[in-house]
């Protein structure tokens, strides 16, 4: 038999190939994603003092993202006229690979992890940088002007945030020493999670990475009240369920990161196993996120912009010289 | 033997490389130039050299393409693709190409050279900082003086006032 | 492992690709595409080569550290370049610009 | 572990799109209804209810380039900067005079540039 055919039919048979399909792969971001956007809706109106979504099953709609799951699949695509077919179909599948590809970097518990690479941080990070690219290209296809103006919102938006970013997980490697994600949460098992010398870090991190998702006091891409969801308006339902794929990957990938860096990821103690830790911290994220969008109003992009490259860069600047100092004034933390 | 990993990044590393030159639209263009980069640093991953693998998808993906792409959106429709002028040049390039070429095909067909292997375990990363600073932290000076005539010289040629 | 070799093979090609468009190409935009290909074809050999030794030698990455920054920077003062050529209203066929004095 | 030919990443991103490009084209082909002849109105671009004037790419934003601009510098520094971090334990306190003159001298620009991005007029 040729190599490369043994190859693949090694990678099909392997037990590598469940983990991709079924735990941290595909099938579990679906039924998440799905759950996730019932519990985003149901959280923000009760804090609006709404009921949301009630319907869909005796349990308060909790089945509400399958529904629209399966109303969106049948519905007509429709793509605009003059268009550009091949970015309007192909920045949302590359959009949802990328975005499952950052989840495969993460260390879920011991040994559950895709893709142990030594660089798991920069790799991150450096796939995150990918999605302006993509959000651009969306938007130009799609010959409109609500979209065109979305897509440039987020490229400028994604890039003056991606900074800050860097540079507040920059104190986590450099207190660590390390780059690999499984390294870091080794660290914080023999010296303690990093929320406690890194705050302002987290801080910024958490901040700075919901303006990487788009989120709500940062989502002028999608503002719906001025440009009508932005770069998505002119996606037929499917598509827009797959545009919508990617965004909740994104919130739960940076979920995932932040409680790697600075939570201690899957470390606890051994009451209950690692993996059920992992999600507790990252549920804790996720709704910290999600209240985020309930309490605060969309601030202005030139504000924005220049916020992230006055306020936020100076504040990561002073989080590095306290991991400076914490590292090589402090001998031996 | 052929890796297959390896052969798909080199495929598609080459063919998006002459997509980026000759598709028609230059947003493809940019694109696929992007593609480029990303099969790139595939390779560089394949080579354990893992670090700058993730650092060339953060800079030419994430910036440089970012970047190309905003400048053809800008200029693009005033553009207008000026007609391929192959008559003066096409005998010195087809002449260039078939000899970088053969170059290449008797490589590979030359003794090889030891592919190593057995790097796993991080080898990569050993003293990369202790390296840039000890060594080359000369050079680093003078890098962070091209950034920053980098930055004055272009922003100052895309102003738009320009009176001075 | 791929043997070293058909790494070359590729940095090799790319060159020729690259050097293909600088001749043949009149568009800024195509021509500074083969520059940065160029550049790519080069890192690639640096980081094939110090794959050679056993261990392999870090100071090839540390190289192709620099000459990553020198692209990004000869990329952002270029597209400035373009900028401010279509602006002037000249379209950016390099044969025809020769006069960006004054 | 899978076999030594594929590293593990890589067989994770040739499924993946295999995967979503399949569904796509499950999507398009099987579930998604098709209507025959669409009418001028269904394909045209959404403006709100009116009826769409013009080209669509027009709408350009120009006055916020020195922020990208910007940005492809910064993540130079920030490669740099990472690989500085990953060995500050080893180099404790002797590489801190090279990179506190690189980070001064790669930061003085982006006072120039925060100025040019100040004056909007100017693009």
């Amino acid at each position: 038999m040729p190599d490369p055919i043994t190859q693949i039919i090694q990678l099909v048979t392997s037990t590598y190939f469940l983990e991709i399909v079924v735990f941290p792969g595909l099938i579990s971001i679906a039924i998440l994603g799905a759950f996730f956007t019932w519990f985003e809706r149901k959280l923000t109106a009760r804090v609006q003092l709404r009921i949301g979504p009630s319907y869909s099953s005796p349990a308060g709609g909790i089945l509400q993202g399958f529904a629209d799951i399966i109303k969106l699949l049948f519905k007509e695509l429709i793509i605009p006229e003059g268009a550009d077919r091949f970015f309007f179909i192909m920045s949302p599948v590359t959009a949802l690979i990328i975005g499952a590809a950052l989840l495969g970097l993460i260390p879920f518990a011991p040994g559950v992890q895709i893709a142990n690479v030594e660089v798991g941080l920069p790799a991150f990070l450096a796939i995150v940088t990918l999605s302006p690219t993509l959000v651009l290209l969306a938007g130009w296809s799609a010959n409109s002007k609500f979209p065109f103006i979305g897509g440039l919102r987020a490229l400028f938006q994604q890039t003056a945030y991606e900074i800050p970013l860097w540079l507040s997980a920059l104190g986590v490697v450099m207190i660590t020493g390390t780059l690999n994600l499984t390294g870091i949460v080794q660290f914080q098992q023999n010296n303690g999670w990093l929320i406690l010398p890194q705050a302002l870090g987290a801080l910024l991190f958490i901040v700075t990475s919901t303006a990487e998702m788009e989120r709500l006091p940062f989502d002028l891409p999608e503002a719906e009240s001025e440009i009508m969801m932005g770069w998505q308006a002119e996606y037929p339902g499917p598509l827009f369920m797959l545009v919508q794929g990617p965004a909740f990957i994104k919130l739960y990938a940076f979920a995932a990161l932040f409680s790697t860096l600075y939570l201690g990821g899957y470390l606890g103690p051994a009451i209950i196993p690692p993996i059920v830790w992992f999600f507790l911290k990252t549920i804790v994220i996720i709704v910290a996120v999600m209240l985020f969008r309930s309490t605060f109003p969309r601030v202005r992009l030139d504000q924005l912009l220049r916020q992230g490259w006055t306020t936020l860069l100076t504040l990561s600047i002073v989080n590095i010289v306290i991991a400076y100092f914490i590292v090589v004034g402090v001998p031996a933390i | 033997m052929t890796d297959l990993t390896f052969l798909a990044l080199a495929t598609v590393t080459v063919a998006s490389a002459i997509l980026a030159l000759e598709a028609r639209d230059l947003v493809y263009g940019a694109a696929a130039l992007g593609i480029t980069f990303l099969g790139m640093a595939g390779l560089f991953f394949l080579l354990d050299a893992s670090y700058v693998g993730a650092f060339q998808i953060a800079v030419y993906i994430g910036a440089v393409v970012v970047l190309i792409l905003f400048t053809v959106m800008l200029v693009g429709p005033q553009l207008g693709e000026p007609p391929l002028e192959l008559r003066r040049l096409s005998l010195l390039t087809a002449l260039l190409v078939a000899l970088l070429l053969g170059t290449a095909g008797s490589l590979t067909s030359a003794a090889a050279f030891p592919g190593p292997d057995n790097c796993g375990g991080g080898c990569d990363l050993t003293r990369l900082g202790t390296t840039l600073i000890n060594q080359y932290g000369v050079p680093l000076e003078f890098l962070s003086l091209v950034l920053a005539a980098a930055v004055i010289g272009a922003l100052t040629l895309a102003k738009a006032d320009r009176k001075g | 492992m791929e043997p070293l070799t058909s790494f070359f093979a590729v940095s090799v090609v790319l060159l020729g690709i690259g050097i293909y468009g600088l001749t043949t190409k009149r568009n800024a935009l195509r021509i500074l595409f083969s520059i940065e290909l160029i550049y790519n074809a080069a890192n690639l050999n640096i980081i094939a080569f110090a794959r050679l030794r056993d261990p392999p030698i870090v100071t090839g990455q540390v190289l192709v550290l620099f000459t990553i920054a020198l692209a990004a920077m000869e990329a952002s003062v270029g597209l400035a370049i373009i900028m401010l050529v279509s602006r002037l209203n000249v379209d950016i066929d390099l044969r025809k610009l020769n006069r960006l004095k004054g | 572990m899978v076999s030594q030919g594929i590293p593990e990443e890589t067989g994770y991103i040739i499924f993946l799109f295999a995967a979503t490009l399949a569904l796509v084209i499950t999507l398009r082909l099987v579930i998604s209804p098709r209507d025959p002849r669409p009418t001028p109105e269904k394909k045209a671009p959404f403006e709100s209810g009116q009826i769409a004037s013009g080209p669509g790419r027009t709408r350009f934003i120009i006055q916020y380039y020195p922020y990208i601009l910007m940005f492809v510098v910064y993540d130079v520094i920030a490669m740099f900067l990472f690989a500085w971090a990953l060995d500050l334990r080893a180099l404790g306190a002797s590489g801190t005079v090279p990179v506190l003159t690189f980070m001064v001298v790669a930061l003085v620009p982006l006072a120039y540039a925060l100025h040019l991005a100040g004056q909007r007029e100017n693009w």
